[in-house]
């Protein structure tokens, strides 16, 4: 049994020393002389321009947010649906708490005013 | 078709992709790629979730995933945030950029 | 295909169920107050009705909810009645400390109430997925709030390191979890249980093994054992303080309580020697690293920091012996060092200067002349938190070691021992400074920092010490109490 | 009153809240002066009537059940006060003393000028606080009815006599001026005393480790008889010596352990002099009288284990004996005359140990009780002395007191004559019985065992001399001198006639006198059951031995009278052809510079490789401190770890999860 997860742990003590070893490199390897190109983060070769404050205005983060986590919960409504007649009134009102609840955080949001781009 | 590809893949894969998004973790300094690589890692589960709950055909491993779905979520969204908000101390995304408290 | 309608005994969660709405409610009338105060004060109505419905519980028939999901046994109504003490406590911290730092908003009293409910379901749950859950719901709130003073970087690089490990601590949970359900079928702690068992000769399977090693992971974690404490530090520093206390305390609880229920449920009887020994080692090295790194502190908050990865060392000796005394003893332990140390939280939040991130220790010289009262508060939590009689602490740590003892494990009692007698030095240390030093300006000729006592926060010192000294003096009904709650 | 005894406990306590709470806003110094003391007396008064009452018993204990303090599964500690003639003795002792020296605090803690005006000073509630506590605790330690709360007790006192030491925090550590020993030959340098912080801290850390020791041996009580009740323990000791022969020694020297940490016996005996930084009613009550002999009365308390552990008590009489004649020598060259006293207390407790050591239990307790008195009323004298010449402690600085300050001056003598030892005085008839059991013991420790004597009759006594005859050596002071206040003089006379006649608590019997002390304790000792057999020496030997301590006694006094009034050049020329001995002896055998570089230096040599580490917290001297620097360096490394770099905590936590995996993967 044990030999077919063998690979499982194979797999983690590789990554540790790939992980171990590329931090560890830089700092043996190579001299040390840092400026701005270096220092700057890499992104698989492009360089990250500007900074992060002048890159995209905030309320464009905030509403990603919210739109990431309703989107995700419309995912419960899913196996509802699926099931929905057997379900009867009983999933019915089960839903509709969680909807309340998912109403309730719009409104909160929408009153904090989090939703006005200006 | 779980029948032809056994098990054993399927963990396979996920570890794989599991061990990829940790190294990931350890490796990339960009915030925003470390949370992408925490996603990765919970996707692999959720992986693993999936392959082992039609492997024993119990229904507990996919509601897991979708558990699991809402918190990574939500976890994104925290970090954004959490980020976003560290920006107007510090201008940077560098994530060992932010040591101020140590020792 | 015909469903038969679970049956759902809304009952049994009525603690956790009063939270969430009180939750609810604050974050709504939060939107129509200028005060912010109130919400507090709303808060605690609604944690004190969740005690009330704890205590009714109590002693009642141990009803499972939620098709096994979760439980309502004496273990998760004490536990609540912890969570509920932190949680109230810690407000009463934060209605003064918040209030003099401008930091009133009403989604600090929502996300407190929130991660209380995570930590209650933690306690309560009989299902690895509601382990889950729980944990999310108190780390994420928790991960907020440790970034919740804005004015302070140090605040919000406590919340980022806080969530990225948290996060990164948290997927290795959950592949734990995939990996047991993967290995028995089930994420039912009970049915589990009932697959490990010797004559199906279950034991030694090694997917079931490492996702326990990573189900301990993700625990240890979140009590903040060694080598996964690294967070705690920073953390625990950079947050303010009444957050610091909340979590130090409630966290860690949590973390335990479902760590033991795990453990005592599902990887029990032949199962045990698998994981005793790890957590012996744990619990050694955490001790140990967690007192001998605090005695080079000389931020009070970051020492006790510190310190509180030791008091996770200690109470792991309880959990190893896998015994109900053992089990029991934790239980006092985590009840003991909720005051305790929410007390010593109280006081540094008191004292901390308001531009600063932590509370250097020198702004404690000569304290006892400037107030007698709180020197003397802090003298009782230190000297308690050491672990010197007849203070709450000493019986804590006497019933943890007592329990290893019983388990032949005296090795680990004596490591404690000698382990508290380090504690004493830094303990020591802060009382030196209180009442042993001239009030000392401090680098930048700044002289110590003025503080004002207010109401709530008062409450606070009064109640932790009062519970500090009496039930040091006689621990016998709380031990009663925490006795039934074993798996009673 | 018997049953009321926890009263003793409890309203020194309630004086204690009383002055801490509202002594420095609302009451006073006066107000709080008249508290304190009155606490106390009124305990006092308590124990006197259990006393009586445990008479009209003739001694037969009493166990009174206050509560249940706990109960784990089948452990359970209830809190009892345990009321017998060992426990009665002691809280007569401390609550006796410890009210006199309460009175006499009242004036000397209070700071005058020269026209004897009292400045207010705000730490006196804080002083009273302490005292208070200390006595509470005290009576918990002797009170208690297990070795739970004996050592619930033994903390306690230990925590309190570190906060009375530190006291005058704020006050520095001082130079001595060296020794001249007249002018071709270079004076004898002196190391400065330690600052009373310091004094406290080193005085709180060497205790420690006794501590530990103490705390190991009440835990193996504990996993062994599975009860720390006292007489439950007693009752199976015999028992279980005999089915575990090994484990009775290893309890009773872990909780030797412990005494000799807070009676100060070799090799932890280095904090009780540095302990004289604290105030001199301190060091009369806590460091001669009371807490310093909670060790002999835990091996009287615990006789039985130690009968059955003959190799530990010989040890412990060896190491008793050492101490005695170790720390005399020392006190012969000390120009401090609280040193002096510290020296010969340390010097006296050894003789108890000596004592308990060859199973003289009551001679030891009897030599406890003495010793209170007189060491108490030398300390006294020593504090009046230093009251009147505005803290001067330097011997060499006196000289002539006498007819300034007749009290103290009588009283002073009344108690050296008894501490060394004269013939009739209470210290006489104690230490002679002493002697005597450890000659039947072995006569070699009995020779050293005189021998300390004729030194202690010496050293007593040439500070006498120097301090209070001869002619004036600081003028200056001398024209300030003044007899002190009633409370002082007071506490000294009444000390003064107990130090006289303490002797008649033991008579010797074999004069025919009744041994009082010895009935009184029968009931507290426990024969052995097949019988230590009871070879008595003869009547004559018992004379013999008398009378050579009689003469040795009044010999040491005599040779001190010449060499220090007649001869005033002799101990000079001595001290100069043998300076390398006396330097020697002045820096007390540089035992604390030989902890110094066995522990301190290496210590610190090694943690010089980290960053500065405690140094905030903790003093530097003591060689605990080296230690603790030392983890405290380490815990400076393992902090260093804590970088603040996310990246590097999650690839350590990554670490740990690999160790967990493989663990449990390979198991």
């Amino acid at each position: 049994m044990p030999l077919d997860y063998i690979p499982i742990l194979i797999l983690f003590v590789i990554a540790t020393i790939l992980a171990g070893v590329s931090l560890a490199l830089p700092h043996f390897l190579g001299p040390r002389l840092p400026n701005k190109a270096k220092s700057e983060v890499v992104e698989s070769g492009k360089l990250a321009y500007g900074d992060a404050r002048r890159r995209v205005p905030i309320q464009y983060y905030i509403v990603a947010m919210l739109f990431i986590i309703f989107d995700i919960e419309v995912l419960f409504l899913y196996p509802w649906a699926v099931v929905f007649w057997d379900l009867k009134w009983f999933g019915l009102v089960q839903v509709g708490i969680f909807t309340l609840l998912l109403i309730e955080s719009f409104v909160y949001v929408w009153k904090k005013g989090v939703l006005e781009w200006e | 078709m779980i029948g032809q590809v056994p098990l054993s893949y399927y963990l396979l894969l996920s570890a794989i992709l599991f061990a990829i998004g940790a190294g990931g973790v350890l490796i990339r300094r960009n915030v925003i790629i470390v949370l992408m690589c925490v996603e990765m890692m919970m996707n692999a589960v959720n992986l693993t979730f999936i392959a082992f709950s039609r492997y024993l055909d119990s229904t507990t491993g996919q509601i897991f995933v979708f558990m699991i779905m809402a918190v990574a979520a939500v976890e994104v969204a925290i970090g954004l945030a959490l980020l976003v908000e560290l920006n107007r101390h510090k201008d940077t995304v560098d994530i060992n950029e932010f040591n101020s408290l140590q020792g | 295909m015909p469903i038969e309608f679970p049956v759902l005994n809304f009952v049994a969660v009525g603690p956790m169920l009063a939270v969430t709405i009180t939750a609810f409610l604050v974050m709504f009338i939060e939107l129509f107050v200028e005060d912010k105060r109130i919400l507090g004060y709303i808060s605690l109505v609604g944690l004190a009705v969740a005690a009330v419905l704890s205590f009714s519980l109590m002693g009642a028939f141990a009803a499972p909810a939620f098709q096994t999901m979760v439980i309502s046994d004496g273990y998760a109504l004490f536990l609540n009645l912890i969570f509920i003490i932190a949680a109230a406590l810690s407000i009463l911290i934060s209605l003064s400390y918040l209030g003099e730092r401008e930091l009133q908003h009403g989604e600090y009293y929502a996300l407190l109430l929130f991660a209380t409910v995570g930590m209650m379901l933690m306690g309560a749950a009989t299902d690895l997925m509601i382990v889950f859950m729980g944990l999310e719901i108190m780390s994420i709130a928790l991960y907020i709030l440790a970034a919740f003073n804005r004015q302070q970087l140090g605040s919000g690089e406590a919340g980022m390191k806080y969530f990225v490990l948290g996060a990164f601590a948290s997927a290795f949970f959950l592949y734990g979890v995939a990996l047991v359900y993967g290995a028995t079928g089930s994420t039912n702690l009970q049915e589990i249980g009932s697959w490990f068992s010797v004559d199906r000769g279950n034991l030694g399977d090694p997917i079931a093994l490492v996702g326990l090693g990573l189900l301990l992971v993700g625990f240890a974690f979140k009590i903040a054992a060694v080598p996964f404490q690294w967070w705690t530090p920073d953390v625990y520093h950079g947050s303010p303080t009444s957050v610091t206390a909340f979590m130090s305390v409630g966290a860690k609880a949590a973390g335990f309580a479902s760590l033991v229920r795990v453990l005592m449920v599902s990887f029990n009887e032949a199962f045990t020697i698998d994981w005793q020994l790890a957590l012996a080692v744990l619990a050694v090295i955490t001790m140990t690293v967690g007192n001998i790194a605090a005695l080079a502190q000389k931020d009070v908050k970051r020492m006790l920091a510190y310190s509180s990865i030791a008091h996770a060392g200690y109470i792991l000796v309880g959990v190893v012996p896998a015994s109900m005394i053992g089990v029991r003893a934790v239980l006092f332990y985590l009840f003991s060092y909720t005051f305790m140390n929410i007390g010593a939280f109280a006081v540094i939040a008191i004292l901390e200067r308001r531009s600063e991130v932590g509370s250097s220790i020198q702004d404690y010289a000569g304290l006892a002349s400037r107030s007698p009262f709180l020197a003397g508060m802090m003298l009782l939590f230190m000297v308690s938190l050491t672990g010197i009689p007849p203070f709450i602490g000493f019986w804590g740590k006497l019933y943890v070691f007592w329990a290893a003892v019983q388990a032949d494990m005296s090795w680990l009692a004596v490591i404690g021992m000698i382990n508290s007698a380090i504690s004493a030095f830094y303990y020591l240390g802060v009382v030196v400074q209180m009442y042993m030093r001239p009030v000392a300006a401090d680098e930048d000729g700044v002289e110590a920092p003025a503080f004002k006592l207010t109401g709530p926060i008062m409450v606070t010192l009064v109640v932790t010490a009062i519970v500090t000294v009496v039930f040091g003096i006689w621990p016998t009904p709380l031990f009663n109490l925490a006795s039934l709650a074993a798996f009673g | 009153m018997t049953q009321l005894i926890w009263l003793t406990i409890a309203l020194p306590i309630l004086g204690l809240l009383i002055n801490g709470l509202f002594g420095r806003r609302f009451l006073g110094n006066r107000v709080v002066s008249i508290i304190a003391p009155l606490m106390v007396l009124l305990a006092f008064l308590v124990g006197v009537g259990a006393f009586f009452e445990t008479m009209g018993r003739d001694g037969e204990a009493v166990t009174v059940h206050l509560w249940n303090w706990t109960t784990i599964g089948d452990f359970s500690v209830p809190i009892n006060l345990l009321v017998d003639p060992l426990s009665l003795t002691m809280v007569l002792v401390v609550t006796g003393v410890g009210f006199l020296i309460h009175v006499y605090a009242t004036d000397y803690m209070v700071h005058r000028d020269d026209h004897g005006h009292a400045h207010d000073d705000r730490d006196f509630p804080r002083f009273f606080t302490f005292l208070n506590l200390f006595i509470a605790s005290m009576l918990v330690l002797v009170l208690g009815d297990n070795y739970l709360m004996m050592y619930v007790g033994w903390e306690l006192v230990g925590v309190s006599s570190y906060l009375l030491i530190g006291y005058w925090f704020d006050r520095p550590s001082e130079e001595q001026t060296p020794i001249d020993l007249g002018p071709d030959t270079e004076p004898v340098q002196l190391q400065p005393l330690l600052s009373p912080a310091a004094s406290g801290m080193k005085a709180f850390i060497v205790n420690r480790i006794g501590d530990v020791g103490f705390a190991l041996g009440v835990f193996l009580i504990w996993s062994t008889f599975g009860t720390l009740q006292f007489d439950e323990v007693f009752a199976e000791a015999v028992h279980v010596s005999e089915t575990m022969p090994t484990v009775i020694p290893w309890i009773t020297a872990l909780l030797f352990v412990g005494a000799i940490g807070k009676s100060a016996q070799l090799p932890l005996y280095v904090w009780l002099p540095d302990a004289m930084a604290g105030p001199t009613p301190v060091s009369a009550l806590i460091h001669a009288a009371t807490m310093v002999t909670a060790g002999v009365y835990m091996i009287v308390r615990s006789n039985i284990l130690y009968s059955l552990a003959p190799n530990v008590s010989l040890w412990i009489a060896i190491i008793g004996m050492a101490t005695a004649f170790f720390a005399a020598t020392i006190a012969l060259v000390q120009v401090d005359l609280k040193r002096v006293l510290a020296y010969s207390t340390v010097s006296q407790l050894g003789y108890m140990f000596a004592a308990v050591g060859v199973g003289a239990y009551t001679a030891g307790m009897f030599h406890l009780v003495t010793h209170a008195f007189f060491k108490a009323l030398l300390f006294l004298g020593a504090g009046s002395v230093m009251h009147a010449l505005h803290d001067v402690i330097d011997i060499r600085r006196m000289g002539g007191l006498k007819d300034k300050m007749k009290i103290t001056w009588i009283t002073f003598w009344i108690g050296g004559l008894a501490l060394a030892g004269f013939p009739l005085m209470s210290g006489f008839f104690s230490k002679d019985e002493i002697l005597a059991h450890v000659f039947e013991a072995s006569p070699i420790l009995w020779f050293f065992g005189i021998l300390t004597a004729g030194m202690t009759a010496f050293y007593t006594f040439r500070a006498i001399f120097i301090a209070f005859h001869g002619k004036p050596r600081d003028h200056h002071l001398y024209e300030h001198a003044h007899e002190n206040r009633a409370p002082i003089t007071f506490a000294l006379s009444v000390l003064a006639v107990l130090a006289i006649f303490g002797g008649l608590l033991g008579l010797p019997a074999f004069m025919g006198f009744t041994h009082y002390l010895d009935g009184w304790l029968e009931h507290v000792l426990y024969e052995l059951p097949h019988g230590a057999e009871e070879h008595h020496m003869s009547v004559t030997m018992e004379y013999i031995l008398m009378g050579t301590s009689a003469v040795i006694a009044v010999g040491g006094i005599a040779l001190a009278y010449f060499f220090y009034m007649v001869q005033p050049s002799i101990p000079q020329n001595i001290a100069r052809s043998l300076r390398s001995l006396f330097a020697l002896l002045a820096h007390k055998y540089w035992i604390d510079e030989l902890y110094d570089t066995l522990f301190v230096q290496p210590g610190l040599k090694l943690s010089n490789a980290f960053a500065n580490g405690l140094d905030k917290l903790i003093i530097d001297e003591t060689f605990i401190d080296g230690s603790a620097k030392l983890v405290g360096r380490f815990g400076k490394l393992l902090s260093k770890l804590e970088n603040g770099y996310t990246s590097n905590y999650a690839l350590a936590t990554f670490i740990g999860v690999l160790i967990m995996i493989s663990y449990f993967f390979l198991r």
